[in-house]
């Protein structure tokens, strides 16, 4: 099959397998987690076959063949190409991490289909080009998530859930009048044509403020991340690393695409703005994270810190390397957080707590899983050859180029911070008093799972170059090709 | 063709080797051929090692950056050192890490720090050396704490605080370089430094990132605490080869040989020297021979600090200069793995003449760290004194008349070890098996032969003028030595004062100390921020964390709905205005 | 740290939202008056394209056929929904007899009106104002009286042909989606000729499943005790 | 003023107060309620603004997003009572 043929069919699969398997989960709740690794298998291969059909060029593919702006289009770049084989991976994994983690659980049935529904919903905003078709895909993404936050069944995680549930309503509120601004300023919901330079007079500021505020809600950034620590902590593990990982990454690739197409003209002082609060999340998740005693809230507010880095675009957005590093970035952070909350989750399925004193205990049963958490931590803290260190480095010469290096003494200081928390949790591998008996057993794939993610984060950094040259080959916002 | 790309794979392995072997012991959960394994770790580099000018540069473009691998001359003298201070110390190890304390992570983390190791010695970019010392540092951290003594723990934890704040040194001096020179290449940076408007701050950030490693003086505070606790077979690698590491860090992004930078090179000559005396006179005061020996290793490396300081004020030396510095490395790695394995073995030694024989024996390399003739440390010393003629007006006087008082010091310092180690309780543990004996047996015979390799290398003739040159120290150090011991004596034997382990560490942590305590008196005065101060003070046990505490009333502030909302429009707000 | 416990909010902090608030407003207010006056916005090209589709309803057109991806998304939305909630409701829905006779007799009455004017606005949604939401809405509507007036639960039952009905509407448009790449151009493609006989399988495949998850939402929340106040300490406070 | 730009500020005016609303109340279901006049005052400034098209009928294309608007804000709203009720219990059984 040739190049035009496949893209669209790998595009359209992407969405739409899952959303079948999802409904033949939901059909056939006996058989859900079959149709889990049938997602599993499926998916990493479609998206790697969708990330070599846009290596070249970009994918514009018009639904309906109605073409821009009457109807629909799907988009995707390379950039797109990334975050979904990098949903597909960290999915597959976290789904082998699941059978074993809902192995006795009564939710099992119930867990399939949520999460055959995010990764829809991911999928669907990562090749969506149509800012209220995003907002659509934003909802199911928000609902899914909540749904599978609350599967954690306790009072705490329905509370978090529900917190997170009306946030995340607010943010998309927000996010809707902006559209609504947009549209009717402009007629047109299609993200290129938005970005056509003589479409719009005055610069839509309304429409920027609100839907920026909504997806920063929506994207937990400082000083508006109140709703995630806790329903990243209490959510089950497989959960929480998939939210970590990826469902916060899809407001602010929404963002990033806002960014570099319609909004590409605004004044810098606005992508100061973001920045600036970008550094302050890095510095305050950093320190909240340190001053945990739980370990899987450590992790969360980690999460907090990290997508600290990726609001670093936004006052560089100019530099060249910029948009190569915040890819690489979101895809090391993902990989390593994925590997982080699911040791976490065995951790605590181990030991029934996850107090950060009482790990010692834990040093001698799951000395993979504290090996996983220990590995991924090394990337977070940006230890080369892990991806982060990578990422953080193209950060920084982007810092330089545009004579802004200011921003590189965050980096640092960031990086010398999740030192400290990571040490903290990966310290009582080297206490002496190891107890060898008790606590639950955890399944060797649920130990492997984190322990492999965490060493694809670590050598992330070795195949830079050429994830790099794929991200640079088409610029994104300048290259959209607008359907018929 | 496949020669080359033989080459080119054979280089790479250096690293790779041992990195895959540290997972394959990790994964021989419990069996005993870990110790084997770090053995075959060095296998890649003592090839390569063996046939540097084959291995000048090989590129690999599709790893990190485009990474960079190869040897000059002096990085092969760095290279084939430390391969067999590492298979010294392996075979020492075989034999002395007990199954019971976790061998195979033991071995594992072992073998991580030698590929970082051997990495870091072969790697000439940026990213890549980064990427290796890195492994190094945190994978010696596991070495370090192997006994998990309380003691062991706290060293382990200082030298961990010292490497990431040295990581992040280096990160930062590493990034702003190829940021500023639009290269990560070492040999295009060093080149290029010269127009970058940052490059003091540069020289900065990786004089103290790689110093800390180099045991420069007041980021020293690790080595003497680490050295006692880790195991004998961690100590020499750490003394021979890791510290060494930081020189060759320095020597890579230094424009040693570029241009002059007279202020940073009088700085490195001063701190150098002072850390050569300073080492020698904390180190005499010690009571513990590993201790002595660790405070032998910071005056060692003040010497070497000196002769960088040396190339960075006279670029013209550097040819000469630079091979001379990497032969004291390797002269100084070699007698120090000798003596730390020897005075691993003291606490196995039962019987008296066992033991006059293990002094006779730690007698020689002792005497070839103080120079002594015929020894490798009168040709290295020899060679550096060549240099020093060349430096400017006060710098050659100067050294002239110091380096040999730092033989002196050195000979002093050495004497009280053996003196030390003679005095050592009978050993307790069982006897040893032949494999660290013959690790040590080994290790002073290439003591013993150095010179006769060295001297025709580093264009040394046995002239006996030289001979007179380093005998002389000598003698005044047994001279000073005598008088000293005779002071004493009519004095009444009294009690000297005692320097503990880590000198400077201890009053730096009771400032700390106290300042966090006021911190939290301060901030317990403030309410309601003081209240959760004051419940976290007076449990007493996260005094280190009350700053961070503080914050946590700010964040419960900031995890209400409402708070939470308000911000949020109050985001949207000034997104508006900015954007308008 | 909890609210529970805290003061009400301070007089400066509620002042300062009602500030904030204004000026939101006011801010809002600015931009929308800057809108131009006159905007056809995509009008002419819906106008222009509803012969393609067959139908004389540009709203009914632009939600199944321009943007039916989006209808695609909201079926998903709509299905996840039923989904979880099922999840986290606790068990089977009990059997609910009011025994009330009045509502009884209303419920006889109006249930079959209720089905006609679904039915009605079902069939007029091509053509005119109506369509599958709201045809399904009433639906829902007449199902809940049913249920009330302690009939219709066969409804509640979980049955494959229940969960059937529920997933048709994403089904439909996920086959009708497949069926455009097979038979025309594109996902979603309705061939030209077939474009109305697809549009009117959708339209019902739309309205049984809203009107199946509506009915199932209400019951759901119904059966659900309203949230009180006893319910803020555990959102609010960090437990 | 015209006609529709009057209602869609209505709709503004809709949308803050109830984000006052939601911000202010501390009971989940107001906020529930609250959240839902938000998305009504959206609906509103979408559909007012398609009036300003010169023709006798709007434009259609708000009128949808209105419709699967609705459908969205109904199953999160569905969602979250849930959410609530279980909150409750869930507090209750403690």
């Amino acid at each position: 099959m040739n190049a035009t043929l496949t893209g669209p069919t790998l595009a359209v699969l992407l969405i739409v397998a899952p959303l079948v398997l999802a409904i033949a989960a939901f059909l056939a709740p006996r058989f859900a987690g079959r149709f889990g690794f049938v997602n599993a298998a499926l998916m990493p291969a479609a998206a790697a076959g969708l990330l070599a059909a846009v290596a070249e060029s970009p994918l514009s593919y018009a639904l309906g063949d109605w073409g821009a702006p009457l109807g629909i289009r799907l988009y995707a770049d390379s950039l797109s190409g990334i975050l979904l084989l990098a949903t597909a991976v960290i999915l597959a994994c976290v789904t082998v991490h699941a059978r074993g983690y809902f192995a006795r659980s009564a939710i099992r049935s119930s867990f399939w289909p949520l999460v055959l529904f995010l990764h829809a919903a991911l999928n669907g905003i990562f090749l969506s080009a149509d800012v209220f078709n995003l907002y659509v895909a934003l909802e199911l993404l928000s609902l899914a998530a909540v749904a599978l936050v609350a599967l954690g069944n306790e009072a705490a995680a329905v509370a978090a859930a529900f917190r997170y549930l009306l946030a995340s309503l607010v943010a998309s509120l927000s996010y809707l009048l902006g559209v609504s601004l947009l549209y009717h300023g402009y007629g047109t919901l299609d993200l290129a044509l938005l970005a056509e330079p003589g479409r719009h007079g005055a610069f839509p500021w309304a429409a920027l403020a609100l839907m920026t505020a909504g997806l920063a809600i929506k994207g937990a950034l400082f000083p508006v991340h109140f709703w995630l620590p806790r329903a990243h902590a209490e959510a089950p593990a497989p959960v929480s690393a998939l939210l970590s990982a990826l469902v916060v990454k899809a407001p602010l690739y929404v963002l990033l695409r806002l960014w570099i197409g319609p909004f590409a003209d605004v004044p810098q002082a606005v992508g100061e703005l973001l920045g600036l609060l970008g550094c302050a999340a890095i510095l305050w998740g950093s320190v909240q994270a340190l001053r945990q005693e739980r370990l899987k809230l450590l992790v969360a507010y980690s999460t907090v810190a990290q997508i600290g880095y990726l609001f670093l675009f936004f006052p560089l957005a100019r530099a060249t390397a910029v948009l190569d590093a915040v890819a690489l970035f979101v895809l090391a952070h993902a990989l390593a957080k994925a590997a982080m909350f699911l040791a976490a989750g065995n951790i605590l399925a181990c030991l029934g707590h996850d107090r950060i004193k009482e790990l010692d205990r834990v040093a001698g049963r799951l000395p993979v899983s504290l090996a996983a958490f220990g590995v991924a931590g090394a990337c977070l803290m940006g230890m080369p050859p892990s991806g982060n260190f990578v990422a953080k480095w193209l950060l920084v010469a982007a810092a330089f180029e545009s004579g802004e290096w200011g921003w590189s003494l965050v980096v640092i200081a960031g990086s010398l911070l999740s030192a400290g928390y990571v040490f903290r949790v990966v310290g009582h591998a080297f206490t002496p008093e190891q107890a060898r008996e008790g606590g639950a057993a955890i399944s060797a794939s649920m130990s492997v799972t984190p322990f492999l993610l965490a060493l694809l984060a670590l050598l992330l950094g070795l195949i830079a170059a050429p994830l790099v040259e794929l991200v640079d080959s088409p610029l994104p916002g300048a290259a959209t090709v607008v359907g018929r | 063709m496949v020669l080359a790309m033989l080459r080119n794979a054979m280089l790479l392995l250096v690293p790779l080797w041992p990195g895959l072997l540290a997972l394959t012991s990790l994964a021989l959960h419990g069996r005993r051929l870990g110790g084997l394994l770090a053995v075959a770790g060095t296998a890649p580099a003592l090839l390569v090692a063996l046939n540097a000018g084959a291995y000048r540069e090989e590129t690999y473009p599709w790893l990190l950056f485009g990474t960079r691998l190869g040897l000059d001359r002096a990085d092969a003298v760095f290279l084939s050192f430390a391969a067999i201070v590492w298979i010294l110390a392996s075979v020492y190890a075989l034999g002395t890490i007990r199954r019971e304390s976790g061998r195979e992570r033991f071995f594992g983390l072992f073998l991580l720090t030698m590929s970082g190791n051997l990495g870091a010695l072969v790697a000439q970019d940026m990213p890549s050396f980064y990427a290796f010392y890195a492994l190094m540092s945190f994978a010696a951290f596991g070495i370090i704490v192997h006994e998990l003594t309380r003691e062991a723990r706290h060293a382990a934890k200082i030298y961990i605080v010292l490497v990431v704040i040295g990581e992040a040194a280096l990160a930062a001096g590493m990034i702003i370089a190829a940021g500023a020179t639009g290269s990560s290449d070492f040999l295009a940076v060093r080149a290029g430094l010269e127009a970058v408007p940052l490059r003091h701050f540069v020289i900065a950030l990786a004089f103290v990132g790689f110093g800390i490693k180099a045991g420069v003086l007041v980021l020293h505070v690790w080595l003497p605490l680490a050295h006692p606790v880790a195991p004998a077979a961690a100590s020499a690698v750490l003394s021979g080869t890791i510290i060494v590491t930081g020189l060759v860090g320095w020597l890579r992004i230094l424009p040693v040989g570029e241009w002059a930078l007279p202020g940073w090179g009088a700085a490195c000559i001063g701190l150098g020297l002072a850390a050569a005396f300073y080492g020698a006179i904390v180190g005499m005061d010690q009571r513990r021979p590993k201790v002595v020996l660790a405070y032998s290793s910071i005056s060692q490396m003040g010497i070497m600090t000196a002769g960088v300081g040396m190339l960075l004020m006279e670029p013209a030396l550097a040819p000469a200069l630079r091979v001379a510095i990497a032969f004291f490395a390797l002269h100084h790695g070699l007698a120090k793995c000798s003596l730390f394995l020897g005075a691993g073995l003291a606490n196995s030694v039962v019987h008296a003449r066992a033991r006059r024989w293990l002094v006779t024996g730690l007698a020689l390399p002792s005497l070839a760290l103080a120079g002594a003739p015929f020894t490798s440390g009168m040709v290295v010393k020899s060679a550096i004194v060549a240099a020093e003629a060349q430096l400017p007006p006060p710098w050659a006087s100067a050294l002239f008349y110091l380096l040999p008082l730092t033989s002196v010091a050195t000979a002093l310092l050495m004497a009280r070890f053996l003196v030390l180690v003679r005095g050592l309780p009978a050993g307790t543990r069982p006897r040893a098996s032949a494999g660290p004996w013959l690790a040590w047996c080994a290790s002073l015979a290439l003591v013993l032969l150095l010179p006769l390799w060295l001297a025709p290398t580093v264009g040394y003739a046995w002239a006996p003028p030289t001979f007179v040159d380093s005998a002389w120290p000598l003698g005044l150090a047994l001279a000073v030595a005598l008088v000293a011991i005779g002071l004493w004596r009519r004095a009444g034997r009294p009690a000297l004062p005692e320097i503990p382990a880590g000198d400077l560490l201890l009053p730096v942590e009771r400032l700390m100390l106290r300042a966090q305590r006021a911190l939290a008196a301060t901030a317990a005065s403030v309410r309601p921020l003081g209240e959760r101060v004051k419940r976290a003070g007076a449990a007493g046990r996260r005094r280190a964390w009350a700053l961070i505490e503080v914050s946590g009333s700010a964040e419960a502030l900031l995890d209400r709905w409402r708070t939470a909302l308000l911000l949020a429009l109050v985001l949207g707000a000034v997104l508006a205005l900015l954007a308008r | 740290m909890n609210d529970g416990h805290a003061k009400r909010p301070g007089r400066l902090a509620a002042t300062a939202l009602a500030l904030l608030v204004v000026l939101v407003f006011a801010g809002l207010v600015s931009a929308v008056l800057a809108l131009p006056p006159t905007a056809a916005g995509l009008s002419a090209d819906v106008g222009a394209a509803l012969p393609r589709v067959g139908t004389d309803n540009p709203v009914t057109a632009t939600l199944l056929a321009f943007r039916g991806y989006d209808t695609l998304l909201e079926m998903a939305v709509l299905l996840l929904a039923a989904v979880a909630i099922r999840a986290l409701r606790h068990g089977r829905l009990p059997v609910m007899r009011s025994g009330d006779e009045i509502l009884a007799a209303l419920a006889r009455v109006l249930v079959p009106v209720m089905v006609l004017v679904a039915a009605y606005l079902l069939a007029a949604g091509l053509d005119g104002p109506g369509g599958a939401f709201q045809a399904g809405a009433i639906a829902a509507a007449a199902g809940v009286l049913l249920v009330l007036a302690g009939r219709g639960l066969r409804l509640l039952d979980d049955g494959l042909a229940v969960r059937l009905g529920l997933a048709v509407g994403l089904l439909g448009f996920v086959a009708a989606g497949i069926a455009g790449m097979l038979v025309a151009s594109a996902f979603l493609d309705y061939a030209p000729g077939r474009a109305a006989t697809v549009m009117t399988l959708l339209e019902v495949a739309v309205a049984v499943s809203v009107a199946l998850t509506l009915f199932e939402m209400f019951v759901s929340v119904l059966r659900c005790p309203i949230p009180g106040k006893a319910a803020d300490a555990a959102d609010r406070g960090r437990r | 003023m015209s006609a529709p730009l009057l209602y869609a500020l209505v709709g503004v005016a809709l949308f803050c107060m109830a984000l006052h609303w939601v911000i202010a109340c501390a009971d989940p279901l107001r906020r529930i309620l609250a959240v839902n006049v938000m998305s009504s005052g959206v609906f509103l400034v979408l559909v007012a603004l398609a009036r300003r098209v010169p023709g006798p009928s709007p434009d259609p294309v708000p009128h949808a997003m209105v419709i699967t608007g609705i459908v969205v804000a109904v199953s999160a709203t569905a969602l979250a009572i849930v959410l609530a009720s279980r909150m409750r219990s869930g507090a209750a059984g403690r």
